[in-house]
């Protein structure tokens, strides 16, 4: 696989998901991302590693605009994320707009996040209910939808209940549903089985896998080596914010090029 | 160490009797709750025998006509100021939060200056506004400035309200209320919007939800579990506060009608405890009120109590 | 009374009477101060000097010449009007000397001891632009301080005008005399009217702003008040106006506050209103 | 699908250059600030070109001595009466988060009554305790009954204090205030209590905290954080409401002395506007307190804003 | 290993430092724990797994006196948790002496609980601080060993940071220093490696290692199954609020004797 060094000028390819152009990230004074140089495949699922601080989780949020990044460009389904380019010159979108780019990406957190307030039902039918001026479809077609993806992450006897009735592994996959209630184009996972049980693990890569060969793009921060080695078409390895290497999972797992990567897999594995 | 497993076992047969332990004796806490209660009833025995309430007098006078329209208008106002101050607060904390800084500072100077009058003197000043200006006009603004400097006569306002005639009585002294209690509800409201971990709004961002959405369904929600309490603390206020509007004048408003009453008869004491009385009817109205907006808004929420061991 | 200060005028020296002292029941005498409350914002009867402490007025002067002859340690507490009437209640004030008119609902809960009358008179804006005819108000606001005879007599002239077939005269009731006077000021409401001593004296402070309307009428007591358990105290408040009357300080004082048209002949405890 | 591998790179060379985009035009928001400000200017032109206000004779009498005094004692009464307000408050709503059911009904009921009674009627009583008992007395309860009927005489009155002589003033003034605000900051911080998730707790309980020292040194150092903004409300509208000693009487205090200058003068505008400058400078000051107070509590917090996209 | 069966008059020997007898929880009508009889052995490192909702994070709960108990009883060092039994009567500790049980007994939890308003070191030494009238030790010697057991986790130079500033993984560290910042007898441990990266869970588990060497008690809730094979004494099946199956690590793990301790352990290794 070449690898691909700064193109200022490209364009985003149509057969390209995710392309990260020298993204560069600074919380404050502390540089996070480093010049970040990636593309996702239509359809590609992805899988990331890294040190914890190695600044996944960052890229993940900057990918969905939930952060500004400070240079670089990062295009999601050909839309550069949260700006307009005229002219040379950089407009911020509209709130309207940026919401609309992100309905056509799901996120899963570390944290759940689910909302306390609403029951489980209530947090996967919140964002299609809002969002059904323009996307159509009835209220209970929404609430059909929303209960099949409870049924999928085997959990559509909890509907009524509120998150914090549930344990930890619950909540997670709650998390999952209700991001997949929007039928994204492209998913992000940061760390989604951390939390899980292992029993439970194997459930949601099945969801996960299913969701691959529906043709759903995926990027996964995780730690499974197993699922990073069946299921991601390629695979990136993280650390002090940059790739330090990439390539096709068995590669790189197998036969790790660098020494960072190598000490690092070797505590994994 | 290594070869010593532990032992475990599966019960089965019937459960164990249940435990009901004999709780911890807090002898200091029953003696102070004693003299509480001791204390309390004593007041009510020196309530109920002081010849200085002359029961007979409040009761005959708490509930003629002119008390009873006087508990209405004082409801009113209460309600409709707390309605209008709430709006007005959740707007002023929202361009507060903005990052917006035109409107943040516009919010805060609004905080600044409203909770600062005091709402007897907001009261005078809307009575008399007419001091200020005798009418409010619509139109360009300055224009006895810069007209002349055009070379144009006249005036450049479109309409005008004669403020004598329309803000007078109860729309002037409600205003005064409702624009000072918007001051206070923007705090309220601030450090409730506050209180919500970023995460929420960032889940609700990365599901495609716009801002106005994810404050009218997420944050705003979450966040009226800490704005209840103190906006129950601001209606009980609100409804004492408006006797103030008397300055504007308003007269028909419970505290100054009892007042009154209390003022011609020489008669005052028995008519401030039936103020007393009245304002505690509707105070438990409030917070029955309160109470069921509370666990309405608990449901699904992780609250804390303090440890009980 | 204020000793440097020229604009007020100076409360007169007083003897005090043994004969009369002796009037005064024992836990008065024995007590080391005798407390009147008193609400000290209605000049000319009774306000705060420039000072800002001491308390001065036509009232105030009346009364400490009283307790002078009385043999009485005077200490003046300035409250809110309605606190004195429950002050002299629980205890707290000895008496009440603060513009109290004299009325039957009030006479049933407390002692009053008649020292002075004063007429109603109206106000309005100065050239009286909204052309106020005390006589026929009906339809205009007119403002008024809550509580005072004159809202009654108010009700009276709105009645009237109901009768009449006219529109009623909107009464605004202020909870003090200076709110009042304010909003006639801004034009607000379109007349005013108050005790006699209070007008003249507001027409006289606001440079202009204010005139009078017509003549004064219908004449009403002021009182001194004090429990209603203290028959004897009252009794000696009394023959101290008395004396002062005889011996002219009493002359002296309303002459000195310009107020002599309101001075009486006969101080009375719990007068009869319908004489 | 699965012979599609992505393409990744690493960066070298230097960094591109910084975004700097244009943000998103508001020109609704940009015109009602545009209004806001035009209103505030004209509201400033007025004031400094009305007649009505006086300026001279304003900036004479508001800085005379007795109105000097009567800053300090309002200052002192807003912070003394505050602060024993707060203890109160945390005392009544750790009472009722207790679980204990007599505790939690004592502290139910006395920030039902207290929050109730406006403070102008708690002043009143306060001045006018001696209306209700002549004496505070201590000794065994209700002696007048139980003394007959065991056959005994007298009084099981152990001693008494005059409350004429001691309950008054400011000590009476001070001590309604604070009654009432501990009512009001009862319900605040029974909020702020609430909003600490639970999990904060038993991560103490778990360390071998005791009950209390969890509540000192856990639960409310980040209740604070919701805390602080109503209370920071409570101090300015208790800066106000100090007024009301006016009740008791107390009358070197502010508003007193600044209104007396009014009704003596037949001025009262100017004098009104001279307590709304004095209130706005204190306010200040309590403000910028709270400034930084919040930030020392927002240290390590995970705050939210409105999303500002 | 013997399964002891209905005891109801056996009292904790001094050999066992945590000792459960037909422990009963129920939340409202949900049963949660049907009877748990276990015994762990002073110096013994207990792993229990289960799946989710099968109740081991409330039984770790009951053992600290967290929760409140229905039924049975639960000693820990030869201590009844949370009551003194007088004359066949239960009356129940005061707070001062709850905590002082507590304070022998560490609790990692599944979601950290930081206390966010501390510094790393705050929390830390919090614990320490606050006993240390009883104690002893001056606040500079209980810096020192704060700092110490910060090092041990491999985060001596975050003792200043605020916990928001940390990474998940980094959080975790922290809690566990904090509830080994005690000394206590025993540490109970509720999943404490499934927020961390892979990459540290080694240490952590370098850390435990250490700490059942040095003779510490554990049980630990986790679906580490290469850690209970390694360091773990005994283990422990739960599921639906029952131990199905327990023994040596090695027998349950190689041989589970049970169909839903199969159908598990399949899963998850
Ligand atoms: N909002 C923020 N403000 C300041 N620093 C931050 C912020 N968010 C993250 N960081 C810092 O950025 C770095 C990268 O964080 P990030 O969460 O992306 O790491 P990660 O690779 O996801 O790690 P982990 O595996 O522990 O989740 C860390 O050093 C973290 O402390
Ligand atoms: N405070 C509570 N109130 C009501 N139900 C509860 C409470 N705590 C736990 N439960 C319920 O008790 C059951 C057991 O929960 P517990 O957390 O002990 O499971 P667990 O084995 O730790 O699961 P996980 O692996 O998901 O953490 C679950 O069904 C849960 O919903
Ligand atoms: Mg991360
Ligand atoms: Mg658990």
């Amino acid at each position: 696989m070449p690898v691909a060094h700064g193109h200022p000028e490209a364009t985003p390819s149509s057969e390209n998901m995710v392309v990260a152009e020298r993204v560069y990230k600074r919380f404050g004074r502390l540089p996070v991302l480093q010049g970040i140089d990636l593309r996702v495949r239509r359809g590609e699922v992805m899988c990331v590693m890294g040190p914890s601080g190695s600044g996944k989780s960052t890229f993940l949020r900057c990918v969905n605009h939930l952060e500004k990044i400070n240079a670089g460009r990062l295009w999601v389904d050909g839309q550069l994320m949260g700006y307009r380019q005229k002219g040379g010159k950089l407009y911020e979108l509209h709130d309207r707009e940026v919401a609309a780019q992100r309905r056509n990406i799901g996120m899963v957190f570390q944290n759940f996040n689910l909302f306390p307030h609403m029951s489980v039902l209530g947090n996967v039918v919140e964002a299609p209910l809002q969002a059904r001026g323009r996307r159509g479809g009835t209220r209970s077609q929404i609430q059909q939808h929303a209960l099949e993806l409870l049924d999928r992450v085997g959990l559509a006897n909890k509907a009524r209940a509120y998150p914090r009735q549930l344990s930890g592994g619950q909540q997670q996959r709650v998390a999952i549903a209700r991001a997949l209630a929007m039928n994204p184009a492209l998913m992000l996972f940061d760390e989604p089985t951390s939390a899980l049980d292992p029993e439970l693990v194997g459930d949601v890569l099945d969801v996960m896998r299913d969701l691959a060969s529906e043709g759903m793009t995926m990027i996964v921060v995780t730690h499974e080596v197993g699922f990073a080695r069946e299921v991601a078409d390629s695979f990136v390895f993280m650390d002090e914010g940059v790739v330090v290497e990439s390539g096709a999972p068995r590669e790189v797992l197998g036969n790790p090029q660098h020494e960072r990567t190598r000490s690092f897999l070797s505590k994994v594995l | 160490m290594t070869d010593a497993g532990g032992t475990v076992g599966t019960a089965d047969g019937p459960p164990p009797e249940e435990i009901r332990a004999i709780p911890v004796r807090h002898p200091g806490r029953w003696l102070a709750a004693l003299v509480c209660m001791v204390l309390a009833a004593q007041f009510v025995h020196m309530l109920l025998t002081n010849p200085a309430f002359q029961w007979d007098f409040m009761f005959d006078n708490m509930f003629t006509e002119p008390v009873l329209i006087g508990v209405r208008t004082t409801l009113l106002l209460t309600v409709l100021a707390m309605l209008i101050g709430i709006v007005l607060g959740i707007l002023a904390a929202v361009m507060r939060l903005s990052g917006n800084p035109v409107l943040a500072t516009l919010a805060w100077l609004y905080t600044w200056v409203f909770r600062a009058v005091p709402r007897l003197v907001l009261a005078v000043l809307f009575g008399n506004i007419a001091i200020l200006y005798g009418t409010i006009e619509f139109g360009i603004p300055f224009d006895h400035y810069w007209m002349p400097l055009l070379g144009l006569e006249g005036e450049a306002r479109i309409f005008g309200i004669e403020t004598r005639t329309y803000l007078r009585g109860f729309t002037a002294g409600l205003l005064a209320l409702a624009l000072s209690e918007g001051a206070y509800m923007a705090e309220i409201v601030r450090a409730g919007l506050q209180s919500v971990d970023r995460g929420q709004t960032e889940a609700a961002q990365a599901l495609g939800l716009r801002r106005s959405t994810i404050l009218r369904r997420i944050t705003l929600p979450q966040a009226l579990r800490v704005i209840i309490p103190p906006t129950g603390n601001e209606t009980v206020a609100m409804l004492k506060d408006t006797a103030l509007v008397a300055y504007v004048p308003v007269t028909t408003e419970l505290f100054f009608q009892l007042n009154n009453i209390g003022a011609r008869t020489f008669n005052l004491f028995p008519m401030l405890v039936a103020a007393c009385l009245w304002y505690l009817a509707i105070t438990s109205l409030f917070m029955i009120g309160q109470y069921f907006l509370e666990r309405s808004f608990h449901q699904g929420e992780r609250g804390t109590t303090v440890p009980t061991n | 009374g204020n000793g440097e200060d020229a604009e007020e005028p100076e409360a007169p020296e007083v003897e005090a009477d043994e004969e009369l002292a002796a009037m005064v029941p024992d836990e008065f005498r024995e007590a080391e101060e005798f407390v009147v409350g008193v609400n000290a914002e209605y000049p000319p009867g009774e306000f705060l000097d420039d000072d800002q402490e001491t308390i001065v007025g036509f009232n105030v002067d009346l009364f400490d010449a009283v307790a002078d002859k009385l043999d009485l340690d005077v200490r003046w507490e300035n409250a809110p009007f309605d606190n004195i009437i429950i002050g002299v209640d629980s205890g707290e004030y000895d008496a009440g000397v603060s513009s109290f008119t004299i009325n039957e609902d009030r006479l049933e809960q407390v002692n009053m001891v008649s020292y002075f009358t004063v007429g109603t008179q109206w106000f309005t804006r100065s050239g009286n632009p909204d052309d106020v005819d005390p006589d026929n108000a009906c339809g205009l606001n007119i403002a008024v301080e809550t509580a005072t005879v004159q809202v009654e007599d108010l009700e009276a002239r709105s009645e009237e005008c109901v009768e009449a077939g006219e529109e009623e005269i909107s009464i605004e009731e202020f909870p003090s005399q200076e709110n009042a006077n304010e909003t006639v000021v801004s034009g607000v409401n379109h007349a005013g009217l108050a005790d006699m001593p209070v007008v003249a004296y507001a027409v006289e402070l606001t440079d202009g702003q204010l005139e009078t309307l017509g003549e004064q009428y219908e004449a009403a007591p002021y009182g001194a008040v004090v429990h209603e358990d203290q028959d004897e105290l009252a009794e000696a408040i009394r023959a101290g106006y008395e004396a002062i009357i005889e011996d002219g300080v009493y002359d002296e004082v309303l002459d000195e506050w310009d107020v002599t048209e309101g001075a009486i002949t006969e101080p009375q405890v719990n007068p009869d209103l319908d004489e």
